[in-house]
């Protein structure tokens, strides 16, 4: 993985309510290798969707991004700056949570595969015989058959797997994933995510997969990031950061999600509740909630630091936790 | 057998018209389910979506009347139509947080009002008694002032909770009622319901996809497939040496923190859950089992088992 | 009359033109084709396009013409009529007219319910030879010739043209200057010029396309927009709108009466109709409910027909709060509301009805208005089915047989009075022979119809017709029995 | 197969409509006051030749009799012969022209504008533009439909003299003149209508996910329009006018009294004035078929253009 | 300095609540009531701003321009324009909220119970409304007014206003009686209700507690809209001479006579006509707030 060149580059990027003003996400620096999957993990609110949301210029109206640089490797040239719409349909794609939502209930499966090719104006055969192809690659049983259904005739597996196809009938190099498997049941998001494996091997592809859930991301991720309240708190190789983490609030997280191995303990809580965007208490945004938290940390907030190779955590006494309260 | 609650051979059968032909059909969501849960036990139910959970939890608290069945309270046997009282001993705590609370009414009228209903305490201890309740379910009193929009989904899975204690029950049923919530209010909640069991000596039955919140808070599990139950044993067991081939896909599909890791490997099961509209005669996992024989699809597979671990599995190992 | 009575003629420039066609409006739909049957004032403004007579008046009504008959003579007795039909006399469908369809048509005439008795001095009519008709009178009749000149005694073929009559009726047929061409009843009529007609070289016109405009708002926009040549029976609260030079009036044969039922409810009783009379300010009902577009009446009887003097001893026209007051006091009304209704189509009465409330009211009698469409109105004044009604009737010839012909033939203008006088005094004019005679039975008639209050002259409006530019040579017709035959656009 | 089942649904719902149509207008006719041949003979007619009218027209008969031979004249598209002695049916073929013309030029300028305010609107939903067309439209939607078309007259009309103010024209150039203000005043008053309901299922539309991934997928322009959100958007707009044809209908109506256009609805009201009660009964059946014909139309086009409701 | 930002922070949701406070929608709410707030007002002090009765006739001085006796000049009848303009505030507000508020209660009556009852009884009412709205109820109106005539007053209605809060009552209760079923059957499977069922309440408390004050939002947010679009439908029917005498001040009955002097006094068109679509978008306006506001 190291030493490969990032395929794409986030900068700085802020995400902000355009008639409030109010700051949803906040600074947020990322970047994939490629072939290498970028896990994001965070709570609900903390912001996931909106920075993936905003690679591709997707944000809802009232929303906009205040600053920030995106760059993407492209093929032939290098790194450089790209606006949203450049990577629509061209090395970008992204795969949504809600796999009914996601697709047009007026489309049959095959034209829906077929419409990213179609927009870069890929013959109508071809595009239709390339959406049976991948239909096939995905997994769907039966492609020519399917090609025909309606989105609202297939089981959410099947429907996941088409909006996979989909994803990939634009060929990208990067593929965002925003929760694909939440709305799904455990053996069919075992499938899917087999599945998203498989192809980011087989294809090469550099993969942004959001979640709540670390132990999805701690299956897929080769390195994490943790949002807490629209910041990157916490960022390293996930092995390295489940096994010690350098944040009170990745640590609290791990302690808190029940295990199906080892034997059965009492959970693990967080006092109070994560804090709503525009009401950010002052200093560090986990302060109130932190059992570490001293003075300092409700003065400033501290800025996400890097403590080793690949390894960046946002808090000040990361060097406590090194040391390690028991875990 | 001293069960506080008791499911015989429940059947819940819908009359559904089907979209395609708009012919009526007739689709089993639950389909032969026996069950029993001991007073201070918690029992965890587990199974895909769609195969009958909380058709169950509905049958248990009196929602939904069984198309066939009996459901025994304290070895009486309870129908839809329950006394005031008997209604209240079984009470249910709900999936959604936002839908689970009246949004235009305030935490304490809601309460007051389902003491008030039941004679519960005398009005005088009325605010005693609301604030004992907030204590119990470890929520700041002021809570009891706020509106549900203006807590947060952990809160308001506690106000829930708090409402269901409010009238004093033996049993509850929690329908996924942390699956809305993050890791950390999931904690919360969890831990709550383990405590009122400890503390209150309550009866949960608590119904989840989620194998390791079953785990750490449940006694027992039941693993439903297509409305059926087909495996049910102590948790510790059936963790440990789940014995239907369907309890074994589940257990490794989960993700889990503990075994990390990408490398690649087959799916744990194919396919996927199959309707309910279709008839079913033989094992309802059969076209997705790895271990399927000719006879499995023959005639439904008979529960093998001791007293406290069943499995609807022929190659169940007892 | 301010802007009307003004110019009674329009001026006309240069010789007239043969071509094109004009469109005028209707303030309601003509009733029917039947003149015996016709009742709204509008069908005797269409009947003269389409029928002749004997003779015809000039638009003033005040000289009889020759017409269908190019020449008539009395006996010294005056008791015969001798008409010689004009050879070029001919109905629209080439056939000419013979006198058997003047005898054929005589019947109809003294037949009518309505106009039957302008006929009755009428005893027989002989047929010498095909141009020539006698009637042989039962008495000399001084006012014969007037009442064959309208449209009353319009000719009609013979057996109906062999046409059943019904059919006939759907699709008349005539000798006037216009045959029908097209009928949307209610709406519109469509005539075409009569190739046969026995003026020669006339009429002018091509056509005319009469439209049926109930509302004076509408008549108003039509006539700015040219959709609109002539708007016959400019509503009077429209007038001032209308380009000032484009309105021609004509001193009126109408007057605007308010008629009470006689028979039953609260007016049965006679004072409270008296205290009605009494409660009404004319001067201001003249001004405001007429909009200055009338004057006083003096008498039940249009003024301006020859022969209708002022009655000396009628109250018309004065206003006594007082007594009125008074008489409501000693009558039976109870306070109930009188529905008083009135055409809702344009024409005189709907701003006056409204005007007439507040002084009703301040005499104690509570009255509420309701429009109605003139045809639904006819049918409620001729069941009985009113209390009040407010309606503008004319004079269709310069005799007072005519107005005292329709007051009979309606029940008095539907009241249901005593119908005594008026056939007295129908009887005394037929068989007046001098002004003198016909005066005191005329004034009989008003002095008995002043005493019942039963129907009350409340203004005699002005007829306003509104003119375009276009048009050339529109004489102003008090008798509304305007003939669109020397009608025609300027260059 | 399954279109063939929805369609058979419709038409048997249609029927079912369609005979409440009949009673509603048969009751209708049976409450006005006064006797149909009274009415037609007029006052003078002798008792003898009404009662033998009443006998003609089946009016001594009972009432149960009465409908079933006025929805067997109905059927037999015999509507009777109004006061006038015209046959109802040659009154409605005189007058149909007129108010399909309007309806006609109603609907052409009232559904593209509602599109394209509706498109803005939704586009740029929240900023000032849409601020702009809501209140726009809250204010049109209240606009009396006769009063604006006496200002268009006032306003426009006569000061330019463009536009006839009356009637219909009967040359084609005429006949779109004619139809302008008449037209505007007709989608003034059915746009906002329109706006509203479309906006938001516009912005249901817009929002949501499959749009966001076919923006994704880097589709845009014209078939992002057309093909992924017209086309999802188009249900409800179908929807919405097939359940305000009854509305449109009685919009029409205004149209022609204010406009002094001869059509079907001057006709019903004259005859409703006048107590003509076999006009009102066909007119009103007319106007009522129209309706419900309208709303199985679009009914069905909706359903068939929904593949949840139809693919087999 | 310090502290007192951290005191405030943390004390945050309860202090800052005038932010949640002022929701979105409460500009219109606030605008739409002050429109329909003077309307009202006037309407109840009629006598107070206005010179005379409605009915009072100066026909020595008709058409009289705006001047300062007044102030929006007189009519045919010499009628003071503006006293008839606020007393049609009185007849059309009374008729549009009779003939809004009647067929609101009615048709959310209807809409409850078959929301609430059983299956049959909902399969009859919708069945019923399925056929009612397809109907064209307002041409049927016309023909049944036009043929029945205003008829006389009834109790403190004035000539011609029973009819049409009747047929308005006919034509709109299905739209409540849809609206409100759709909305209680959504309401009713809410877990807050079928929760409300376990703890043993009562169904009428149940019913009233939990079920309607829930399911009503909108059927208000309509009501008022309905109002506005009543009022439109009050001046359009009396514009077709259908509905309320002529002699009463009412806005349409107004546009009607004023229509033979468009050339002169056009105001006597415009004035009327501005009040409709003034208090309409009143009244809309505070729908659209709530109706925000509920959403928000
Ligand atoms: N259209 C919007 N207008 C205003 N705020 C928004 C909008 N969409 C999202 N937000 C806010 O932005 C914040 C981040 O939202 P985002 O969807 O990125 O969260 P997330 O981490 O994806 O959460 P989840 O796990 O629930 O999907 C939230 O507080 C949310 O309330
Ligand atoms: N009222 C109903 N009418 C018809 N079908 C129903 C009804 N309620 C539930 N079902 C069907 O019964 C089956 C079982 O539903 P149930 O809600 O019990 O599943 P579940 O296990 O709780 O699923 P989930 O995990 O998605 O909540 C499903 O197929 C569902 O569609
Ligand atoms: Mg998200
Ligand atoms: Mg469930």
């Amino acid at each position: 993985m190291t030493g490969t060149e990032p395929v794409i580059e986030i900068a700085n990027l802020s995400i902000a309510a355009a008639q409030s003003g109010v700051t949803l996400v906040d600074d947020v620096s990322l970047h994939v290798d490629a072939g290498e999957c970028l896990g994001i993990v965070g709570e609900s609110g903390s912001g996931k969707s909106l920075t993936l949301r905003s690679i591709l210029g997707l944000l809802p109206p009232a929303l906009h991004r205040t600053q920030g640089t995106v760059r993407f490797q492209g093929e032939k040239e290098g790194l450089r700056p790209v606006e949203p719409r450049e990577l629509r349909g061209h090395g970008v794609s992204m795969i949504f949570q809600e796999p009914m939502s996601s697709l047009n209930p007026t489309m049959r499966i095959g034209d829906l595969v077929a419409a990213g090719p179609r927009a870069r104006g890929v013959s109508r055969r071809a595009a239709a015989d390339q959406a049976l192809r991948l239909l096939a690659e995905v997994g769907v049983p039966h492609p020519e058959q399917r090609a025909r259904a309606w989105p609202h005739q297939l089981s959410g597996g099947l429907r996941q797997r088409v909006m996979i196809a989909m994803a990939l009938s634009v060929e990208p190099r990067l593929l965002l994933c925003d929760e694909p498997t939440t709305a799904l049941d455990t053996t069919v998001q075992d499938q899917i995510l087999t599945l998203v494996e498989r192809l980011r091997i087989e294809r090469g592809l550099a993969l942004i997969f959001v979640s709540h859930d670390l132990s999805v991301i701690s299956r897929i991720a080769d390195r994490t990031a943790v949002m807490y309240a629209g910041r990157i708190i916490e960022h390293g190789p996930t092995g390295a950061l489940v096994d010690s983490p350098r944040h009170p609030y990745t640590r609290a997280l791990i302690e808190s999600m029940p295990q199906l191995h080892g034997p059965p303990v009492r959970l693990k809580t967080i006092n109070g509740s994560p804090p709503t965007a525009g009401r950010l208490p002052p200093g560090c945004r986990f302060a109130p909630r932190c059992p570490l938290a001293v003075d300092a940390c409700h003065q400033a907030d501290p800025p996400l630091l890097n403590i080793g190779p690949h390894r960046a955590t946002a808090c000040l006494r990361q060097a406590e936790m090194n040391v390690g309260e028991p875990v | 057998m001293s069960a506080l609650i008791e499911l015989d051979d429940i059947e819940v059968h819908f009359d559904v018209k089907t979209r395609r032909s708009g012919t009526p059909a007739t689709l089993r969501a639950v389909d032969g389910v026996s069950l029993a849960v001991e007073r201070s036990q918690c029992l965890g139910v587990v199974g895909e979506s769609g195969c009958g959970k909380s058709t169950l939890a509905c049958v248990l608290v009196g929602l939904t009347a069984p198309t066939a069945g009996r459901v025994r309270y304290d070895g009486r046997e309870i129908g839809v139509d329950r006394s005031k009282d008997l209604r209240r001993r079984v009470q249910m705590v709900f999936q959604d947080p936002v839908a689970s609370l009246n949004p235009r009414r305030r935490v304490r009228s809601v309460l007051s009002e389902l003491i008030d209903c039941h004679d519960l305490v005398p009005e005088a201890g009325m605010t005693s008694a609301l604030n004992s309740l907030m204590d119990m379910v470890n929520l700041p009193r002021r809570v009891l002032d706020a509106r549900p929009r203006e807590l947060s989904g952990g809160q308001r899975q506690r106000v829930a909770i708090a409402r269901a204690l409010a009238v004093q029950p033996d049993i509850l049923v929690a329908d996924e009622a942390v699956s809305a919530l993050d890791v950390s209010a999931q904690a919360t909640v969890v831990n709550l319901l383990a405590d009122l069991r400890a503390e209150l000596g309550l009866t949960i039955v608590f119904i989840s996809h989620d194998l390791g919140i079953i785990r750490t808070l449940c006694d027992r599990v039941a693993v439903m497939y297509a409305g059926r139950v087909v495996e049910e044993g102590p948790a510790d067991t059936v963790f440990a040496s789940a014995q239907h081939p369907y309890t074994r896909a589940l257990l490794r599909a989960a993700p889990d923190l503990g075994r990390r890791g990408t490398g690649s490997r087959s799916p744990a099961l194919e396919g996927e859950p199959s309707g309910a509209l279709d008839v079913i005669t033989g094992c309802p996992f059969v076209s997705r089992c790895p271990e399927a024989e000719a006879i499995c699809s023959a005639a439904p597979p008979a529960y093998v088992g001791d007293g406290t671990h069943r499995t609807a599995c022929i190659h169940a190992a007892h | 009359g301010a802007s009307g009575s003004a110019s009674p003629e329009k001026s006309a420039t240069g010789p007239a033109k043969r071509g094109g066609s004009l469109a005028m409006s209707l303030g309601s739909a003509i009733d029917t084709w039947n003149p015996q049957k016709a009742l709204a004032t509008q069908s005797f403004r269409v009947f003269p396009q389409v029928y002749a007579s004997l003779l015809r008046s000039t638009p003033d009504g005040k000289k009889v013409l020759p017409a269908l008959a190019s020449s008539y003579k009395t006996d010294p007795a005056a008791k015969t009529l001798t008409f010689t039909l004009n050879p070029a006399a001919k109905f629209s469908d080439g056939k000419p007219v013979t006198s058997a369809d003047v005898k054929f048509s005589e019947g109809l005439w003294s037949k009518g319910e309505l106009y039957g008795s302008y006929f009755s001095s009428i005893k027989s009519v002989e047929t010498p030879d095909p141009k020539t008709v006698v009637f042989n009178l039962s008495q000399a009749d001084e006012t014969l010739p007037a009442v064959l000149s309208t449209a009353n005694a319009a000719v009609f073929p013979d057996n109906y043209g062999g046409k059943s009559e019904a059919a006939y009726w759907k699709k008349p047929v005539g000798a006037g200057p216009f045959m029908v061409n097209k009928e949307a009843v209610g709406q519109s009529i469509s005539l075409a010029r009569n190739p046969h007609y026995y003026r020669s070289g006339l009429p002018y016109l091509d056509g005319v396309d009469y439209k049926v405009v109930a509302d004076g708002g509408q008549q108003l926009l039509q006539f700015q927009s040219g959709a609109v040549d002539v708007v016959n029976g400019v509503e009077l609260e429209a007038a001032a709108q209308y380009p000032k030079d484009s309105i021609v009036g004509a001193p009126s044969s109408g007057v605007s009466v308010l008629t009470t039922n006689t028979k039953s409810g609260p007016l049965k009783d006679g004072r409270l109709r008296k205290a009605i009379a009494l409660a009404v300010d004319y001067k201001k009902l003249v001004a405001g409910g007429y909009v200055g577009e009338a004057s006083l009446a003096t008498s039940l009887l249009p003024q301006q027909v020859p022969g209708v003097t002022k009655c000396p001893t009628c109250t018309w026209s004065t206003t006594d709060l007082a007594e009125a007051k008074d008489l409501v006091e000693q009558s039976d009304y109870s306070g109930q509301n009188l529905e008083l209704i009135v055409s809702s189509d344009s024409g005189p009465g709907k701003l006056a009805a409204q005007a007439l409330v507040p002084m009703l009211a301040e005499a104690g009698v509570k009255v509420s208005v309701n429009p109605q469409p003139t045809s639904s109105l006819i049918d409620k004044l001729s069941k009985s089915d009113f209390q009040l009604g407010v309606i503008t009737y004319s004079a269709l010839a310069p005799t007072p047989i005519d107005p005292l012909g329709f007051l009979a033939a309606t029940g008095n203008v539907f009241s249901q009075s005593d119908p005594e006088p008026d056939n007295k005094a129908l009887v005394a004019v037929h068989a007046a022979s001098t002004p003198a005679e016909v005066k005191t039975a005329v004034q009989g008639f008003e002095a008995a119809a002043n005493a019942s209050y039963a129907v009350i002259p409340l203004a005699v409006p002005n007829a306003l017709d509104a003119v375009a530019d276009r048009v050339q040579g529109f004489v102003a017709a008090p008798y509304q029995a305007y003939c669109a035959d020397e009608l025609s656009i300027k260059n | 197969m399954v279109a063939m089942r929805v369609l058979l649904g419709r038409l048997l719902q249609l029927l079912l409509v369609l005979l409440a149509v009949t009673l509603v207008v048969f009751v209708l006719t049976q409450i006005a006051p006064g006797d149909a041949a009274r009415l037609r003979l007029g006052p003078r007619a002798s008792p003898e030749a009404v009662s033998e009218l009443r006998h003609q027209l089946g009016l001594d008969r009972s009432l149960p009799q009465q409908y079933l031979a006025y929805v067997n004249r109905v059927l037999h598209g015999d509507f009777g012969t109004s006061i006038d002695g015209q046959r109802v049916s040659s009154i409605i073929g005189q007058r149909i022209s007129d108010t399909l013309w309007l309806l006609l030029g109603t609907l052409m300028l009232a559904v593209p504008a509602a599109l394209v305010l509706a498109w803005t609107a939704a586009w740029f939903r929240d900023r000032s533009v849409d601020h702009v067309i809501r209140l726009g439209v809250l204010l049109a939607l209240f606009l009396p439909a006769f009063w604006v078309g006496f200002l268009l007259i006032r306003l426009v009309a006569i000061p330019t003299a463009w536009f006839p103010v009356a009637d219909l024209g009967s040359s084609p150039g005429d006949l779109i003149r004619s139809l302008v203000l008449p037209s505007l005043t007709g989608a003034i008053i059915l746009t906002p209508i329109l706006v509203r309901s479309l906006r938001s299922s516009l912005i249901d539309v817009l929002d949501s996910e499959y749009i966001a991934v076919a923006r994704s997928l880097g589709v845009g322009g014209s078939t992002l329009i057309v093909r992924h959100v017209l086309r999802n958007a188009l249900g409800p707009v179908l929807t919405l006018l097939a359940l305000n044809v009854g509305y449109l209908f009685f919009g029409v109506v205004i149209l022609e009294a204010t406009f002094n256009i001869s059509g079907l609805g001057s006709a019903l009201v004259e005859a409703s004035a006048k107590r003509d009660v076999y006009t009102v009964q066909g007119i009103t059946l007319l106007f009522a078929t129209g309706v419900v014909l309208a709303n199985t139309l679009g009914e069905t086009a909706v359903s068939l253009l929904d593949p949840r409701t139809v693919s087999a | 300095m310090t502290d007192t930002a951290k005191i405030a922070a943390e004390e945050a949701p309860p202090a800052r609540k005038p932010r949640s406070r002022r929701r979105r929608g409460d500009g219109k709410v606030a605008v739409g009531m002050v429109i329909v707030g003077l309307f009202v007002l006037a309407a109840v002090f009629a006598p107070l701003i206005t010179s005379g009765h409605p009915a009072d006739q100066d026909l020595l001085n008709r058409l009289a321009p705006p001047s300062h006796a007044h102030l929006l000049g007189t009519d045919q009848l010499g009628r003071d324009e503006w006293t008839r303009l606020v007393y049609a505030i009185r007849v059309d507000l009374r008729v549009a909220l009779l003939g809004s508020l009647i067929p609101a209660i009615l048709g959310s009556l209807i809409g409850i119970a078959a929301g609430l009852g059983s299956s049959w009884l909902d399969t009859a009412i919708m069945r019923t409304s399925d056929i009612v709205v397809s109907l064209p109820l307002f041409i049927f109106f016309i023909a049944l007014v036009g043929l029945l005539g205003p008829g006389t007053g009834f109790l403190f209605l004035g000539p011609g206003e029973l009819p049409l809060i009747i047929g308005f009552t006919v034509i709109s209760w299905v739209v409540y009686a849809r609206l409100l079923r759709s909305e209680v059957r959504r309401v009713r499977s809410m877990d807050y209700v079928r929760a409300a069922r376990l703890g043993g309440l009562p169904r009428w408390r149940v019913i009233g507690w939990h079920i309607v004050p829930n399911s009503i939002g909108q059927t208000v947010v309509y009501l008022f809209v309905d109002v506005g679009l009543a009022v439109v439908a009050i001046s359009t029917l009396s514009f077709l001479g259908v509905g309320i005498p002529i002699e009463t001040p009412e806005w349409g009955a107004m546009i009607q006579s004023g229509r033979t002097v468009i050339q002169t006094n056009w105001w006597l068109i415009a004035a009327p006509g501005a009040a409709i679509a003034l208090i309409g978008m009143g009244l809309a306006l505070i729908g659209d707030g709530l109706d925000d506001r509920i959403k928000s």
